[in-house]
């Protein structure tokens, strides 16, 4: 049982590696296993939850050396949630990619799916590992699947990984020279070890010049305002089958990163934290208007999407920058819905184009005709978008909306209710086009016998339909798992 | 010269290094042709490798291999950034090899690796 | 757990019914014919005016029936329970769908309109909404149910796929979800400054909570999503812009759901909320009352000259619903009790309204009045169910739009307010100016259109609820207390609210 | 010769083979500069005493220009 | 050419200003600085006790931190997974833009190479036979002085190398296709997780080489453990590099037309 925490990132990853060997004895063996390993890892990320819940959180150290002399897993509450979000994304995903498989030749088949292994392995490591060199790597391998998971979506998406790949590496060796300075002014690489240590003071200008580091290197990772500008390209020529993980997951794992450091090595007491804070709440603040400013006008849906989840990675940024528990816990939900919105909604996007060919708003004719579940999957997402009630969208804002006033700042209450409204302007621009519009008579490219998709796409969608309501309705013991982890953190 | 050296102990050495790390970004965004790029890229990790090394030095230590009569820690330079620069040597190789064959494909689509006649063809595409 | 027939669980099947209808409906509609998707919905219909009224006799009882369901929020529950107010909407509420719905489908059938599946399906989760509304007993279940309301009558509202049905959706959209979303914003100011959420009769935010300047802002933002959805003078431009919508829709937006779910937000947020006293040293109630008395009076005037049957009956929807805001806000009892009443007569007057002008469109195609010179001699029995309601809605002293301003004139004379009182009996007038010449020119003897020479009433689909409205529209005016005891409960809930003032 | 002044230099060496990087105009003068800045950084890499990450920076260095090599063999030498 | 020297110019005077101002990294030389003192002198006294391997680094890079090693040959699988996946497909001829004939006419074509001092076939099997036995070498050695996993890959990759550019036209010693390279550098990897899960089903946790199920006594269990992960970083490494070069001659013939 104490095993879980290293099995969950490893079994993707040996899966990943033995998928092309595999291959070349039968073309759908390396598929079969990496979808055997992804859906054991996410059982074992539930049970690990669970475990977590009931008895505290779960440390797992390599090589059986004792604490600062080892690598170490630590999974606490808010850990646990999040890597069992991720393994649940990479598995829908990985189900989802089979309509995009290309047949005829082995090397594709076996290396489509080890990438999204890779991929998968790469997010789940970095959120469960308390190393903070550790992460190094593990960002690396997220970033270099992700290159690749880019560039295969056509031409225009080699440039936009090209581009990915240079700030890529500029913000990895800025996150390397944050983790190189604080290694040189602590001693250790473990995160508890550090934080430990950074409390005892004296060392504040380098923690300092060590966080904005981290700060831009995280930043430009996680597209947060004033270092976006690789995202829109790279999310709307991403490969159409992995769209989702990109967008809905790899953009928010920085951000929980930062959360890390800022919330549980540097704590908020830090000499210079308040200020950093300050800097950190003008980003958020511009970057939720700018995104949705910017995707108003945009008739390509995948760069609709890709500007709204700049507005969304700010969200998730508001939680920290508040700093009420309460915040913190609705920012960690709205991290969670938002990986599923936001990955439904490019599962529709990927769905219309599988269909029909196009992705430009302004021919979405009867779809909601001729692809029921694809527009409840839009409308409901639509919705968690805007905030309405039943939906998990308005939660989180619910709990945000909490922690801002507690803390005073009324401000970033204005700020979330301008930019929800200007979330609900380009998207019921979207549902009008898909409701409202007379039918385009668009052809249907690849026909399905029965059903509007092939049931590899149907199943998606429909998990995610139900984790957003569902998420919506019982998303009281999910805050009540996570608050009593942010108590001690708070201003 | 001790004083020389004392100035660079202390300064000296991180301004260089931090120096060179700029001249890989500035490399990477003046120029323009991608290949320049990617070399802009590697120089800026080995900046990064040099910063590591430079923190795991020790006054008058040897190498971080065993020897017999020699026990205290303070005679052997830090094994762990060393341990740690060589994954980073290995991902910067890594990173070269993706990013060339990046270039290859976009060189066969767009027909230049030149960044004013990508983003011409790029919108005919 | 208590029996499945409990009482508590009563307003929960309530809200479930309608949703119930509405998925059969959205999901075998495309497979069953016609006349099975519309017996659903009368099913659910009569199933759901059962449910109320087994309730009625416990609530004018006196039961205190409450129920929390499970934790919607941390700290706050999804809680449906039932009390006076609740009830009397719920009443109105529930007995007009039917009605209404036997009207849409000779309507639909009549017209012979598109995608008509869809329109019932959001039509059953409209109702499931104001449902919801009637039920809730504490802000976060009532502001779920208030957007799911918002969201439900979006493609009613644009039920006409062309542009103009667009426009006005768009219209719509943009003044409910900007004032939702600064509900949503004072919601959480007033939770985290309370930290309850809970209706209290009578009202809990006392004035220390809130000091001076911040209790004005957050009253008008609770306040603005009742204003904007009962259409007060500033923010109403979006009402007349849903004419565009097939008529059984106007009927259910005007009559029953969305305008009276704003009354009641107002009503939900001033007496429950903030109470009597805060209002009053706020002086947040004296502005909405103005703010209510401008809009009737205007209103008024508008309807004149509108020669569209339709857009005359929006304005003066519009100064009925701010007849009930200014109840409110005159802070009595007996007004309080008026403007509930109120609520309860203006549904039936105006639902009827509604009806004649949607039969007069499908038998003869006539939308503006100036066109219907002698309408009355072709369909007698509509017009003189058209004559009845207008006389009632003047408030003539035999109908039921008499008793609710009645209590509300007496309410503000008891205040001492002379000018609320003057302006009651002004609109009176006024409503008389702006209705007659439509009764006038259809019963009129010389010249009639060559058209309505013969005898062609409308549809019978059509006629039976029409008469069935305009007759309980004349009951509830002999004997308020007639049936249902509506008018009891008005008082029961106004005295609640005032009796620990008193 | 002080190590310290030694690294001193031979860092000095590397920011101007830097320079000459950005400013050629020759894609296949670039690459052979490149390669002579991997092996300056090798002797970098000895100097501050560690030869593990001096070998592997070799190795490396010469694998990684004979990549460049080979890619340039599709890319003209001309650029701005 | 003016610009980017004052760009140049504007980071030196941007960096000098931080630098003075801010005086937060401990000085280059002293052995006291924090950051020797707590972990790394763990390290560096009980290295030879806990993994008995003389080279630092090997122990700290195989045994102490084992898993960051894992994580590097997997990042080497990934890019060399990703170069075959993007240089999988050749894009059909008709679709690639072609540069128009008449600005090709400018450049002489300069033949096949020769190097005429040395017979190449000749030498090149000679050297290659050098590298692959001081690879040997190297990776046996890991553990004693400077070399091991990594570098023996790269060098055997090295060797492969000398021999397809040089001469390209005699026997290669092993041919590798790209998918039979992919699928090698994939065992190397799975080879060291699966000494990882090795030591975990046998009871302790991952990667600790004290719990291998071998039969021998326990404190020799560590360099067998660490020669395990050896092997599997140098065919990793290797099969990596040479997918990359495969992938990339590929697609560039070497004596290639003049596209």
């Amino acid at each position: 049982m104490q095993h879980f925490p290293a099995l969950v990132v490893i079994l993707p990853l040996c899966g990943a590696a033995l998928s092309l060997a595999l291959t070349k004895i039968h073309i759908h063996l390396g598929r079969n296993v990496i979808f055997l390993s992804l859906a054991a890892s996410f059982c074992m990320s539930i049970m690990q939850l669970r475990n977590v819940v009931l008895n505290g959180p779960m440390e797992y150290r390599f090589g059986g050396y004792a604490l600062p002399y080892s690598i170490e897993f630590r999974i606490d509450a808010v850990g646990g949630v999040v890597v069992s979000m991720v393994a649940l994304m990479g598995l829908i995903t990985a189900f989802y990619c089979i309509s995009g498989e290309v047949r005829t030749d082995k090397i594709k088949v076996g290396g489509a799916y080890s990438v999204v292994a890779l991929f998968v392995a790469g997010m789940l490591g970095t959120a469960s590992s308390a190393d903070a060199f550790n992460m190094y790597v593990f960002l690396e391998i997220t970033a270099l699947a992700a290159y690749c998971l880019i560039a295969l979506g056509g031409n225009r998406g080699m440039i936009a990984a090209f581009r990915y790949l240079l700030v890529g590496t500029i913000a990895a060796t800025f996150y390397l020279m944050g983790v190189g300075i604080l290694y040189a002014v602590t001693g250790t690489l473990n995160l508890q070890d550090m934080s430990v240590i950074i409390h005892q003071g004296g060392k504040d200008e380098a923690v300092l010049v060590a966080l904005c580091l981290l700060i831009a290197g995280l930043g430009v990772k996680s597209a947060l305002f004033p270092f976006h500008g690789w995202q829109p390209s790279a999310h709307t020529h991403e490969e159409r089958g992995s769209a989702a993980l990109i967008a809905g997951v790899m953009v928010k794992i920085p951000v929980f990163m930062l959360f890390r450091y800022i919330y549980f090595v540097f704590g908020m007491d830090y000499k210079y934290m308040k200020q950093v804070l300050i800097i950190l709440g003008v980003f958020v603040g511009i970057g939720m208007m700018y995104g949705s400013i910017r995707a108003m006008g945009q008739t390509n849906m995948k760069k609709l999407l890709a500007y709204s989840s700049i507005t969304q990675t700010s969200y998730f940024m508001l939680g920290i920058v508040i700093g009420a528990p309460v915040a913190l816990a609705g920012s960690l939900l709205h991290f969670i819905g938002d990986a599923f919105i936001k990955g439904g909604l490019f599962y529709c996007a990927g769905a219309i184009k599988y269909k029909f060919g196009t992705i430009n708003i302004n021919n979405f004719g009867m779809i909601y005709k001729k692809m029921p579940v694809t527009a409840t999957l839009i409308v409901s997402g639509a919705l968690s978008m805007i905030g309405i009630p039943p939906t998990v969208g308005f939660f989180s804002k619910w709990y945000i909306a909490i922690g801002a006033i507690q803390t005073g700042k009324y401000i970033f209450l204005v700020l979330l209710i301008i930019s929800s409204l200007l979330n609900a302007v380009y998207f019921f621009k979207l549902i009008e086009k898909v409701f409202m519009e007379n039918d385009k008579e668009m052809e249907d490219i690849r026909p399905v016998k029965k059903g509007e998709l092939p049931w590899s796409m149907l199943i998606p969608m429909t998990i995610c339909i139900a984790v957003i309501f569902l998420l919506g309705f019982f998303n009281v013991p999910l805050i009540n798992i996570v608050l009593p982890l942010f108590e001690g953190v708070g201003l | 010269m001790t004083g020389i050296e004392q100035f660079l102990a202390d300064k000296g050495i991180y301004f260089l290094t931090f120096f060179l790390l700029s001249l890989g970004i500035y490399g990477i965004i003046t120029c323009k042709n991608y290949m320049k790029k990617l070399i802009g890229m590697n120089i800026m990790q080995v900046s990064a490798i040099i910063f590591f090394l430079s923190l795991g030095q020790k006054k008058g230590a040897t190498i971080p291999v065993l020897l017999e009569g020699l026990t205290n820690s303070d005679a052997y330079n830090n094994p762990l950034t060393h341990a740690l620069m060589l994954t980073a040597i290995v991902v910067s190789l890594g990173t070269t090899g993706v990013g060339l064959a990046l270039l290859t494909r976009i060189k066969e689509k767009f027909g230049s690796v030149e960044e004013e006649e990508i983003i011409r063809r790029q919108d005919k595409l | 757990m208590m029996n499945i027939f409990a009482i508590e669980l009563r307003p929960l099947y309530a809200i479930l019914v309608p949703f119930i209808a509405a998925g059969l409906v959205y999901v075998l509609g495309e497979h069953i014919n016609r006349n099975a998707r519309e017996a659903i919905t009368i099913v659910a219909a009569i199933l759901m005016i059962i449910i109320v009224y087994s309730m009625l006799p416990h609530v004018l009882a006196g039961e205190e029936i409450k129920i929390r369901l499970f934790s919607i929020v941390r700290g706050i529950s999804f809680s449906i329970g039932v009390d006076p107010a609740g009830m009397l909407f719920a009443c109105v509420a529930s007995t007009l769908w039917l009605p209404t719905s036997i009207y849409s489908i000779g309507y639909m059938r009549g017209n012979n309109e598109k995608n008509q599946t869809g329109y019932y399906a959001a039509f059953a989760v409209c109702l499931t909404a104001t449902m919801g509304i009637c039920f809730a007993t504490n802000l976060v279940t009532f502001f779920m149910f208030f957007e799911i309301l918002t969201v439900a009558t979006y493609p009613l509202v644009t039920h006409h796929r062309d542009d103009e049905g667009k426009k006005s959706g768009r219209k719509y959209l943009a003044y409910t979800l900007i004032s939702g979303q600064i509900f949503f914003a004072g919601m959480v100011v007033v939770y985290v400054v309370s930290g309850s959420l809970d209706f209290v009769p009578g009202g809990y935010i006392t004035e220390k909570m809130l000091p001076e300047p911040w209790a004005l802002l957050v009253f008008f933002m609770l306040v603005g999503a009742g204003i904007v959805k009962a259409g007060v003078m500033p923010l109403h431009s979006w009402l007349p812009a849903a004419m565009v919508a097939p008529t059984p829709v106007s009927a259910l937006l005007h009559a029953v759901a969305v305008v009276k779910a704003g009354a009641f937000c107002t009503l939900r947020v001033v007496l429950y909320i903030f109470g009597p006293t805060l209002a009053k040293s706020c002086h947040g109630a004296n502005i909405l009352a103005g703010m209510a008395v401008a809009t009737i009076l205007i209103s008024s005037l508008i309807a004149m000259n509108k020669d569209n049957l339709k857009e005359r009956l929006a304005f003066s929807t519009i100064g009925q619903l701010s007849y009930i805001i200014l109840g409110i806000c005159i802070l009595t009892p007996l007004s309080t009790a008026g403007a509930l009443y109120h609520i309860v007569a203006h549904a039936f007057m105006k639902i009827t309204l509604f009806m004649v002008a949607g039969a007069i469109y499908v038998t003869t195609h006539k939308k503006n009045i100036s066109e219907m010179l002698g309408i009355g001699k072709r369909m007698p029995v509509t017009m003189g169910a058209f004559a009845c309601t207008s006389f009632a809605l003047a408030g003539f002293p035999v109908f039921a739009g008499f008793v609710s301003k009645a209590n509300i004139i007496m309410g503000a004379i008891s205040q001492g307010k002379i000018f609320f009182a003057a302006t009651l009996v002004a609109s009176a007038l006024l409503a008389i100016v702006y209705l007659m010449p439509v009764v006038s020119i259809s019963f009129r003897k010389n010249n009639i259109h060559p058209e309505f020479a013969e005898k062609g009433e409308a549809a019978p689909a059509m006629l039976i609820p029409l008469i069935f409205t305009a007759l309980i529209a004349i009951i509830l005016g002999i004997a308020p207390n007639a049936g249902l005891h509506l008018f009891d409960l008005a008082l029961m809930a106004g005295n609640s609210i005032f009796q620990p003032l008193m | 010769m002080p190590t310290l002044v030694l690294e001193a230099i031979l860092l000095l060496a590397l920011i101007i083979i830097t320079m000459a990087v950005i400013f050629n105009r020759d894609l296949l003068i670039v690459i052979i500069t490149y390669c002579a800045f991997s092996f300056i950084a090798m002797f970098l890499y000895i100097v501050m005493g560690a030869p593990d990450v001096a070998f592997t920076e070799a190795v490396i260095g010469v694998i990684s220009t004979i990549y460049f090599i080979i890619t340039l063999k599709k890319i003209d030498r001309r650029c701005k | 050419m003016m610009r980017k020297v004052i760009g140049i110019l504007l980071i030196v005077l941007g960096l000098g200003y931080v630098f003075v101002s801010f005086d937060f990294l401990p000085a280059i030389g002293d052995s006291s600085a924090p950051a020797h003192k707590h972990v790394s002198d763990y390290y560096i006294e009980n290295a030879l006790k806990d993994t008995n391997s003389p080279n630092l680094v090997t122990a700290v890079l195989a045994d102490y931190r084992g898993f960051d090693t894992l994580l590097e040959t997997t990042v080497m699988f990934s890019a060399g997974v990703c170069v075959v996946m993007i240089l999988g497909s050749k894009s059909p001829l008709r679709k690639r833009y072609l540069v128009p004939k008449e600005i090709l006419k400018g450049k002489p074509y300069g033949g096949i190479p020769a190097y005429k001092t040395v017979n190449k076939d000749v030498m090149t099997t000679l050297i290659e036979i050098l590298i692959l036995l001081y690879a040997i070498y190297v990776l046996l050695h890991g553990e004693v002085g400077p070399g091991g996993g990594f570098q023996a890959g790269a060098l055997i990759a090295l060797a492969y190398i000398v021999n397809v550019m040089v001469a390209p036209d005699i026997k290669p010693l092993f041919k590798f296709t790209k998918i039979n390279a992919v699928a090698a550098a994939g065992i190397g990897v799975f080879i060291y997780a699966f000494t990882g899960l090795l030591t975990m089903f046998a009871g302790g946790a991952f990667l600790e080489y004290g719990k291998l199920p071998f039969p021998i006594p326990e404190n020799d269990l560590h360099p067998v453990g660490i020669m395990m992960i050896e092997t599997g970083v140098a065919i990793g490494v290797m099969a990596t590099i040479i997918t990359i070069l495969i992938a990339i001659i590929e697609r560039v013939r070497f004596d290639d037309d003049r596209n």
